[in-house]
């Protein structure tokens, strides 16, 4: 049974006098892969920060389950997790202690943490602060995050920089899970993303 | 007249308070003046030019 | 929501923990300031007990600010703000944890150190327990106000000079009924009034300042 | 009520309103500030305590009241600009920002040029002075938070929060600065106390506030109807002003 999750009515933002998109209207359902596609600069950030009503809309209406956004801000994010370009995690603390800090609806123990960051192939030595770790680890840990979660939206920025093969084939697989499990995933991406058995959503940025 | 500017000695109080207020005052009504000639000049301008 | 609170504040307390040049520096700070006095001044110790009272408070309020600068920037630099601006909790409970870490860090010392430089300034001993009660109140106040000149520029380029600009004219309630509570307590008056105007100011903070500070935090998350 | 209230929100009317009022404001203003001034400077009698440096009341009285009332005008537009969106609210309380400091400023020196016959010294922490000094250290604050964020709208808005922030903040202010100055100041030094204010005295002094008051008006209707012009200027109606040159 798929029930409409996220829906935006011509979405316009404009940064000073430059407008950065314009009237962008979609419905993401419940099992959709939806992404944003559009070269540099033409807003798929924006637009991802807009949807998780970081960015203040200067047209348009937002809805979660029907319900206003931002005023339903708190049912929202009960259920929707993003991973941004910056991947949050505290330099000086562990990757365990880094995810067991979120402040999402329930705080994972360290044993979901430590089984999460293994489904992740998160390698790095678990008694060393996130900053020395490598940017394709970190990643890995901000993908246990999203695990974590169990949020019914993702929204995700660019989720395959830098991961190496492995690490974009394990992106592919956790969405397709997350897909299949009747949740859905917004995401931008420049490498391609092989997501199969979905019906893939696009919307176009760069007109 | 003079004993009117003298102020009964408290001329140089006096007289500077309400200079320094009209300056500010016509200053900050001048700034708005000038503002709006260069305002209505620029859509002059930009007007001409798409007309072209 | 209190799970919530207290997870942020073991997080941030792990994380004050280590780092622990952030805070101890203002705290250095704080003592420089007072004990520059008595070398400026003379060491007279009837002069230097006559405006301890100011001294103290004054340095205090700047140590309090030189604190300030961090309460977000962190969260702002690593990018965990939105985590923080993403969570189902309240933000203003959020925030009010990050306040209460930023306290613990830097209000709290200051009161545990306030004693020392009573007696550098030749404090007359029986203000101390008036120094140490408003400065209590006071600092969790300066915390509270300060936070939301803190949110309002962290989105600005780092060490700028507005946020002093910002909050300092709103701590001069503070300082006022701070220091003349100590003052008063130093010559013997009695100081019910002063702590009691400080507590009024303190529950104020405490019910304004959070909503203030986390609707300025979502305005400096968005550029 | 709210119907009408939204009416004038949007920028064309309010822009044909500003207007039409600026003219007459203005000349409202310059009969009151003229009589207030020739009432003022010949008419009301010296003062026996002060002689006539008491005079200097008409322009510190005014400019003081005038430095309150311009904050309190922003704390309201900003409200409205925060809970009702109102961008013109928004318009109006960055283009009163100078002025209300224009007027602190005014206030704090013609208070001190006032104050020297009677203190003999320039300044005095006295408490009305002292609030000045703070108000005006506020005013310096919101306008250097509003210049110092790049996005507009979000200089806006945390221009707006500061602005809550202060009015909430200025009656406390005002009130510990009494309370701190009657707490050290021994008795003896006359404050800065109003002369026992004859009906010929006071009278002056009022056309010179409502006079004050409406050039404040004349100033702000026209710094926002530049403001509106320059950010509507290729909204339909602005297009239509500038080829019928009615602008």
């Amino acid at each position: 049974m798929t029930d409409v999750l996220l829906q935006a009515q011509n979405l316009s933002v404009s940064r000073g006098e430059l407008t950065v998109f314009e009237r962008k209207s979609f419905t993401i359902n419940t099992g959709m892969l939806f992404q944003l596609q559009g070269d540099n600069g033409s807003g798929k950030t924006t637009l991802l920060r807009a949807i998780c009503t970081l960015i203040p809309l200067d047209e348009g209406e937002l809805r979660w389950r029907g319900e206003l956004l931002p005023a339903a801000r708190e049912q929202y994010f009960a259920e929707m997790c993003f991973a941004g370009h910056a991947d949050g995690l505290k330099g000086d603390l562990t990757a365990v202690e880094n995810l067991t800090s979120t402040l999402t609806e329930h705080t994972p123990t360290v044993i979901e943490c430590i089984a999460a960051l293994e489904k992740t192939g998160f390698t790095g030595r678990d008694d060393l602060p996130c900053r020395v770790l490598s940017a394709g680890q970190r990643r890995r840990v901000v993908l246990a995050r999203v695990l974590l979660s169990q949020a019914t939206l993702w929204v995700l920025d660019e989720p395959l920089t830098a991961l190496d093969a492995s690490g974009r084939e394990l992106v592919g697989k956790l969405i397709e899970e997350q897909v299949g499990s009747g949740g859905s995933v917004v995401y931008s991406t420049h490498q391609p993303l092989d997501v199969s058995g979905f019906p893939l959503q696009t919307l176009a940025l760069s007109d | 007249m003079t004993e009117f500017l003298a102020m009964g000695g408290y001329a140089i109080y006096v007289w500077p308070s309400f200079a320094l207020t009209a300056i500010v005052m016509l200053a900050n009504l001048f700034a708005a003046l000038t503002r709006r000639k260069k305002v209505i000049a620029m859509l002059k301008r930009q007007h001409a030019e798409t007309k072209t | 929501m209190g799970a919530a609170f207290l997870t942020l504040l073991k997080r941030d307390l792990t994380l004050a923990m280590r780092r622990r040049s952030d805070w101890l520096n203002p705290l250095v700070f704080f003592v420089i300031v007072v004990s520059l006095f008595p070398l400026g001044i003379g060491p007279d110790g009837s002069l230097l007990s006559e405006i301890a009272p100011g001294v103290i408070w004054v340095a205090a309020l700047l140590a309090t600010l030189l604190a300030l600068d961090g309460l977000f920037r962190d969260d702002f630099d690593d990018g965990s703000i939105e985590q923080l601006l993403l969570s189902p909790q309240p933000l203003p409970v959020l925030v009010l944890a990050k306040i209460l870490t930023h306290w613990l860090i830097s209000g709290l010392p200051l009161v545990l150190l306030s004693p020392l430089l009573a007696l550098l300034l030749q404090l007359k001993l029986q203000a101390l327990p008036t120094l140490l009660g408003s400065l209590v109140l006071g600092t969790l106040s300066l915390s509270l106000i300060g936070a939301i000149g803190a949110a309002l520029t962290v989105g600005l380029r780092r060490g700028g000079v507005l946020l002093p600009l910002l909050v300092l004219p709103l701590f001069i309630p503070v300082l006022i009924f701070g220091s003349s509570s100590v003052a008063a307590a130093a010559t013997g008056f009695p100081v019910s009034a002063q702590l009691s105007l400080l507590g009024g100011l303190f529950f104020l903070a405490l019910a304004l300042a959070p909503w203030a500070a986390a609707a300025a935090l979502r305005i400096s998350a968005e550029s | 009520m709210f119907r009408w209230f939204h009416k004038l929100a949007s920028t064309k009317n309010f822009y044909r309103l500003a207007e039409i009022m600026t003219p007459l404001l203005a000349v409202a203003c310059a009969l009151l500030i003229g009589v207030g001034l020739y009432q003022g400077l010949f008419v009301a009698p010296t003062d026996y305590e002060q002689g006539e440096s008491y005079r200097i009341i008409y322009v510190h009285v005014p400019s003081a009241w005038m430095s309150m009332f311009i904050y309190m005008v922003m704390a309201f537009c900003s409200l409205l600009f925060l809970v009702w969106k109102m961008k013109l609210a928004d318009i109006v309380a960055e283009v009163s920002a100078p002025l209300g400091a224009s007027f602190t400023f005014l206030a704090l020196v013609t208070g001190s040029l006032w104050g020297k016959p009677m203190w003999g010294t320039w300044w005095e922490w006295d408490a009305r002075l002292t609030s000045e000094l703070i108000l005006l250290f506020i005013y310096i604050g919101y306008m250097a938070l509003r210049s110092s964020i790049e996005n507009k709208s979000s200089a806006a808005r945390a221009a707006a929060i500061l602005a809550l922030v202060g009015v909430v903040n200025i009656p406390i202010i005002h009130y510990s600065v009494e309370w701190w100055n009657t707490l050290h100041q021994p008795a003896s030094i006359t404050k800065l106390g109003k002369p026992s204010i004859h009906i010929s005295m006071l009278i002056p002094l009022l056309l010179m506030a409502l006079g004050f008051t409406l050039f404040y008006f004349v100033t702000m209707l026209l710094k926002t109807r530049n403001v509106i012009l320059e950010r509507e200027v290729n909204s339909a109606w602005v297009r239509e002003r500038i080829k019928e040159d009615r602008l």
